[in-house]
């Protein structure tokens, strides 16, 4: 089940929501199905064992749980570039390993974090891209093409769009990808950035990963909007609605937002409609039942991607129903999985980069002095 | 608003005292509300507005969408429609996204107006590091806001501080910005009895002698309070008794106070763990040395964080930070001058 | 022709845009259309007063000349009631004694700034409602129902929505009109606070003036909406288009949105489309022509105001032609009109203005230290 | 670029000395770009970067919408993405509406990537009181950013510092706040003939000694440099010879000059146009008071605008800001102490 590092190139085609006459998904190989799978395994597995390591008190920090939003991550960063730009924000931790993991999770070329890196930021080491200098999330690599952010909501939007500026300036038409809460829309950056990238028609593709809550606050004291991609009309730039849950769906719109931001046209939004499995952060898995009644959490973790996504793949027969019963991974509370839910390269996968993370040393006191001017260029 | 028993006495926490002086108020003042994420429902990040959004409706306990700005210019709106406003930054680093409208708006309106309108307005939220929180969730950034005129400034070190001072900045009719030191919120070594009713009010502007003492002026506030007491502590080992001041209000600054410990000590170490440049311990640094020089018997210190950002992990957060060693270290080194 | 104090009210409508059966304007009377040209006069007035003062060195500071402009404020400030509030802005000096203005120019009662003030504030006087502490448009008045501006463009919607939230509290529904230039609508606080007012149906409505440059930028490097009241379509909210050349129509696009507004269903966006006459401040009289043409500007200019309303008036019977050529305000450069040009109430009123404020004292030096903070409560 | 021509020498002024080393800057470095409000057709509201646009093109000089913190986030975008960017605020006052994406977006990239990425990008815009400008076109907000630790701080005071800090600041591989003087943009009794090319640099970092003298030191920065030098002939008529240091960099500060200076004079005045708490004066004082105490014969003293907004009208204007009189005033009570 190790990935090939084949590469899909979907033919470049005009955005035109709902009327394209073929999907992306259509391109798309057997194997790559079944990479999509895979991938999703990969977020899911990331995550439930972190959720473990931390409910052992082996992690400092706060873990924001993706569970539930894996389809979000895999069929977005699917479909890109190796040389695309990627900028995650706090749910997205498994972005920084899936970035161009279609051409070899392993493969040390590929433009995107090694799994040691990640673990090795998660487990405060000075292996990680940024010596543990900033917590969680906030990695990322200008040689990997992740921009790093900050913990303000929002704030890596214009970053993306002067990244994309600088590359159009050298001649290029690189996409970047930004993810964004749908609570974070709210703010001012938000508006700023994307007017501008939709001035300039900037390839920025923002992708809404709309899970209902910011934290404690529902969508409706948050938005106006019932759709948030409604936000986009504000700026006259396309706006998708995904379903979030669907990998192939995720991927399609995102696709379709990719190629005309790549041909020049501008930028857009993509709303994926998911759901937040558990509280906003680990710390807050118990209140959350303050404020979402346990109806809704189970009608909203209903749709397991990994379950949806299997479905496909049985439909379309690129999986038998007995390969689709193998690894249950879906429809399970983390805690519930056991390492026998995944594919066993999946958990060697992160095991591996675990064990190189607790191999690692942390980063030597004198390091928080170091590093706050470049001394010379 | 369920205070914090403990089992024996009825001591309080930092966090269940500021929760009672803003219920108190609330219950008093039919016209103040409070603005924040995540503060209705959820009752905080931390639960300072635990139960409130119950006790006083929606309305008056608003959930904010994440707009820090828009927070502050709205709070500023209804207090110049006629309400007293507490708005909450989740954590105080989120602030800079409100700037704007906090150091031109809010700031200035009394001055703009020549007196016909004032502010009432509480902007408070967690602060401080020693936590782990990192860059973004670590921050003492209140230098920023004592460079812009027109915001009071307040930053307790215990429970009983942070309730009488936030009753009084409740009731103050400018804008006051509020640092509550997360680290304290649930400390259980920390915890007091409070006064009730207008006994708990501690006036802003005046500082609290924390220790008495003879040969060396500590001045603090928020958690190196803690860290100078400790020092102080150490310091007595050595046979010097430090005098420890927590100013507890920055503007206005209780200058009288802390010239009076030195006319006795005329030793000067000012501790926090804001970065040096620019910092407010700089600024009472400044202060005392143009107008106490003549008591200064050494040259007066400071500790503080370094010129960095504060990193994530322990080791490098406290490379960057005061300690009660380095305070300790210095404030021998200035009685030893 | 003095004013008189009767007060128009029109139906409540719900907001219909394209399809209301009947104008707001048709509910206006021939008083109220005679009334709405004496306040272009006077808007106008002001302005071209102040140019040739400013020209002869008279006045500190800058000048943000509202010429051309007029129909917009004139047309939005008509149909508020007394106790509504506005928020004007660096472009809207003639706001500040128009509000409440049909309740006569000179009623000390009505909530308003009375001539006298403004003019005070212009000549920085102690008379000032700000005692001449900020400069030009930055006034305001808590009980004239005017928001004090900073510099911080769009700086003020977020204040109008708090206002409008306490008056709610309180039990009101007064609607708070802000002003902002079609260039400001870039600015973060502009989405957070209209993101805000929408989630909560506030009645904040705002003006934007579009007067194709935001001082010497072209609307298509600040927005890439055509309309700028698309905006309004990233909130759900009605974004009306206004000809800001044409009194009635802005007077029926603002009524639509103010009665909207004040029946609980929201905030709205009125574009008001205009041109800027002059420089983006007289400082800039002459750089303007750097960026602009000859021709843009006078075809920019073509549509007047005064000429427009009262063309309108015309038609309707409620002024002779022989009227409507006594004073010719309109199609001249503020240096080229004389006070014969303008009705002779209009020229009194804004003259005793300047006498009061020539004859005010200045502030004391020591003002500069005081009111940083309130004393006591 | 035309720069003015005096009629008998070439000498240069503040403005066109900062647009010759910008258009220098932009025909060495290929990779450099300009973003800000109407400095693309119009040239900046004060001409700063007028004809840049003409020679260099729409995409590297480019009219912004009006987003400060777009201008911001996108310049440090840029330099990630490996451009040199001078990002202008039309006026410094605004930065407060970009003020997240400076303080903790930009400065601590460097930090938070252990190296990994630096972003060179230099904001610049007109700033500083005097002129009538009121609250928001009169700030020196420069304290904020000193205390936001990734930032150099540049404030030249003549023509051939604003020209040979400029050029360094867009070859420094750290973000440059670059505080113009706009009363000096024009001020032809300061202009100046200009070294050419790599002669014109003037490093960061490096204090100037605008007036040797031997009774006291007058530390300061931008418009109040040439009030200490007038305060300084004052002096001079009452018998007494003041030094005058021009820091120019306030981060990193150079202070060996100044310890330097004391180790003569043993007086110390610092200057500036800053509110009081938390300015860039008090840190000055603070920092020679912990290290040049055994200098420092009398109190040390700063002059400052008092803690208040900037007003409009002249006489408040001068009532709240450093004159020359209250320079020459406080310098005298310290010399005589
Ligand atoms: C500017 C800013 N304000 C507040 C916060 C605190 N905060 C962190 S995550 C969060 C909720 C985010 O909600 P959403 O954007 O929907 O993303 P989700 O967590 O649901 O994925 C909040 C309020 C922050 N990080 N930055
Ligand atoms: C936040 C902020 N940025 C920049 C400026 C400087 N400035 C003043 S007016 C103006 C142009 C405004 O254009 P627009 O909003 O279209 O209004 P107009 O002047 O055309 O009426 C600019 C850039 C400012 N006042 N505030
Ligand atoms: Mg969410
Ligand atoms: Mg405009």
């Amino acid at each position: 089940m190790t990935p090939t590092a084949t590469k899909t190139k979907a033919a470049p085609r005009k955005l035109e929501p709902h009327q394209t006459p073929i999907l992306a998904r259509d391109l798309l190989t057997p194997e790559d199905h079944r990479e999509l799978l895979n991938q999703l395994y990969l977020a899911r597995y990331f995550d439930v064992r972190l959720i473990k390591e931390k409910k052992r008190g082996r992690l400092r920090g706060t873990l924001y749980s993706s569970h539930n939003q894996e389809a979000v991550l895999v069929g977005s960063l699917y479909g890109l570039e190796p040389t695309d730009w990627i900028s995650p924000i706090h749910r997205d931790m498994p972005a920084f390993f899936l970035k161009d993991a279609k051409n070899g999770w392993r493969n040390p070329e590929r433009i995107g974090m090694s799994i040691e890196e990640v673990c090795s930021q998660v487990w405060c080491k000075v292996t990680s891209p940024g010596r543990a200098r900033d917590n969680w999330s906030h990695i990322g690599s200008k040689a990997k093409r992740i921009i790093h952010s900050t913990s303000m909501l929002a704030g890596t939007i214009p970053v993306a769009a002067g990244v994309a500026y600088a590359n159009r300036l050298d001649g290029g038409n690189d996409v970047v990808l930004t993810y964004n809460g749908e609570g974070s829309t709210a703010q001012g950056i938000f508006h700023e950035a994307i007017n501008f990238a939709a001035v300039h028609k900037l390839p920025v593709v923002t992708i809404v990963e709309n899970n209902q809550w910011a934290y404690g606050t529902p969508l409706e004291l948050s938005s106006p909007n019932k759709d948030v991609a409604d936000r986009a009309k504000g700026y006259s730039i396309p706006g998708l609605v995904a379903d979030g849950q669907d990998v192939l769906d995720v991927y399609d719109k995102v696709m379709q937002a990719v190629e005309h931001a790549r041909a020049g046209n501008g930028p857009s939004i993509v709303e994926c409609k998911t759901f937040r499995a558990y509280g906003h952060g680990d710390h807050d898995d118990d209140r959350a039942a303050r404020y979402r009644t346990k109806e809704d959490v189970e009608s909203g973790r209903s749709r397991d991607p990994i379950a949806i996504c299997k479905i496909h793949l049985v439909n379309k027969g690129y999986l038998t129903k007995a390969e689709a019963k193998k690894y249950m991974a879906e429809n399970k509370h983390a805690t519930q999985t056991s390492d026998e839910d995944f594919p066993p390269d999946v958990v060697s996968y992160m095991s591996k980069g675990i064990e190189f993370a607790l191999a690692s040393p942390p980063p030597p006191a004198e390091e928080g002095a170091m590093w706050v001017f470049r001394e010379e260029n | 608003m369920a205070a914090t028993l403990d089992p024996v006495t009825t001591k309080t926490n930092y966090l269940n005292a500021l929760k009672s002086a803003i219920d108190e108020e609330m219950g008093r003042n039919p016209d103040m509300i409070c603005l924040g994420e995540d503060i209705g429902i959820l009752g905080g990040a931390f639960g300072v507005t635990e139960g409130l959004q119950a006790k006083y409706g929606t309305h008056r306990v608003m959930d904010m969408p994440i707009s820090e700005a828009a927070i502050v210019g709205v709070s500023c709106g209804a207090a110049l429609g006629g309400k007293t406003v507490m708005a909450e930054m989740q954590f105080i680093d989120f602030i800079s996204c409100g700037f704007d409208q906090i150091v031109n708006m809010t700031a200035t309106y009394h001055y703009r107006t020549a007196g016909e309108v004032n502010i009432p307005m509480v902007i408070r939220g967690p602060a401080g590091g020693y936590g782990g929180g990192a860059l973004y969730h670590s921050q003492m950034n209140e230098a920023w806001f004592a460079n812009s005129p027109g915001l009071k400034i307040v930053c307790p070190s215990t429970p009983s501080d942070a309730k009488g001072l936030m009753i009084s900045a409740l009731r103050d009719p400018n804008p006051v910005l509020f640092y509550e030191i997360k680290e304290l919120y649930r400390k259980r070594e920390i915890e007091e009895e409070l006064n009730a009713g207008d006994d708990a009010i501690v006036p802003l502007g005046k500082a609290r002698i924390a220790r008495e003492g003879a040969d060396v002026t500590l001045v603090t506030y928020g958690q190196n309070v803690w860290h100078c007491l400790e020092a102080a502590d150490n310091l007595a080992k050595e046979g010097y008794s430090a005098e420890v001041i927590d100013i507890r209000t920055l503007v206005p600054l209780d200058e009288e106070t802390i010239i009076a410990s030195l006319q006795k000590t005329n030793r000067l170490v000012v501790v926090n763990e804001a970065p040096m440049t620019c910092g407010f311990a700089g600024e009472i640094l400044a202060r005392m040395t143009t107008k106490a020089f003549r008591y200064l018997d050494a040259p007066p210190a400071r500790v503080t964080r370094l010129d960095t950002p504060v990193p994530w992990v322990k080791p490098l957060e406290l490379h960057v930070l005061p300690s009660v060693e380095k305070i300790t270290e210095t404030a021998l080194q200035t009685i030893r001058f």
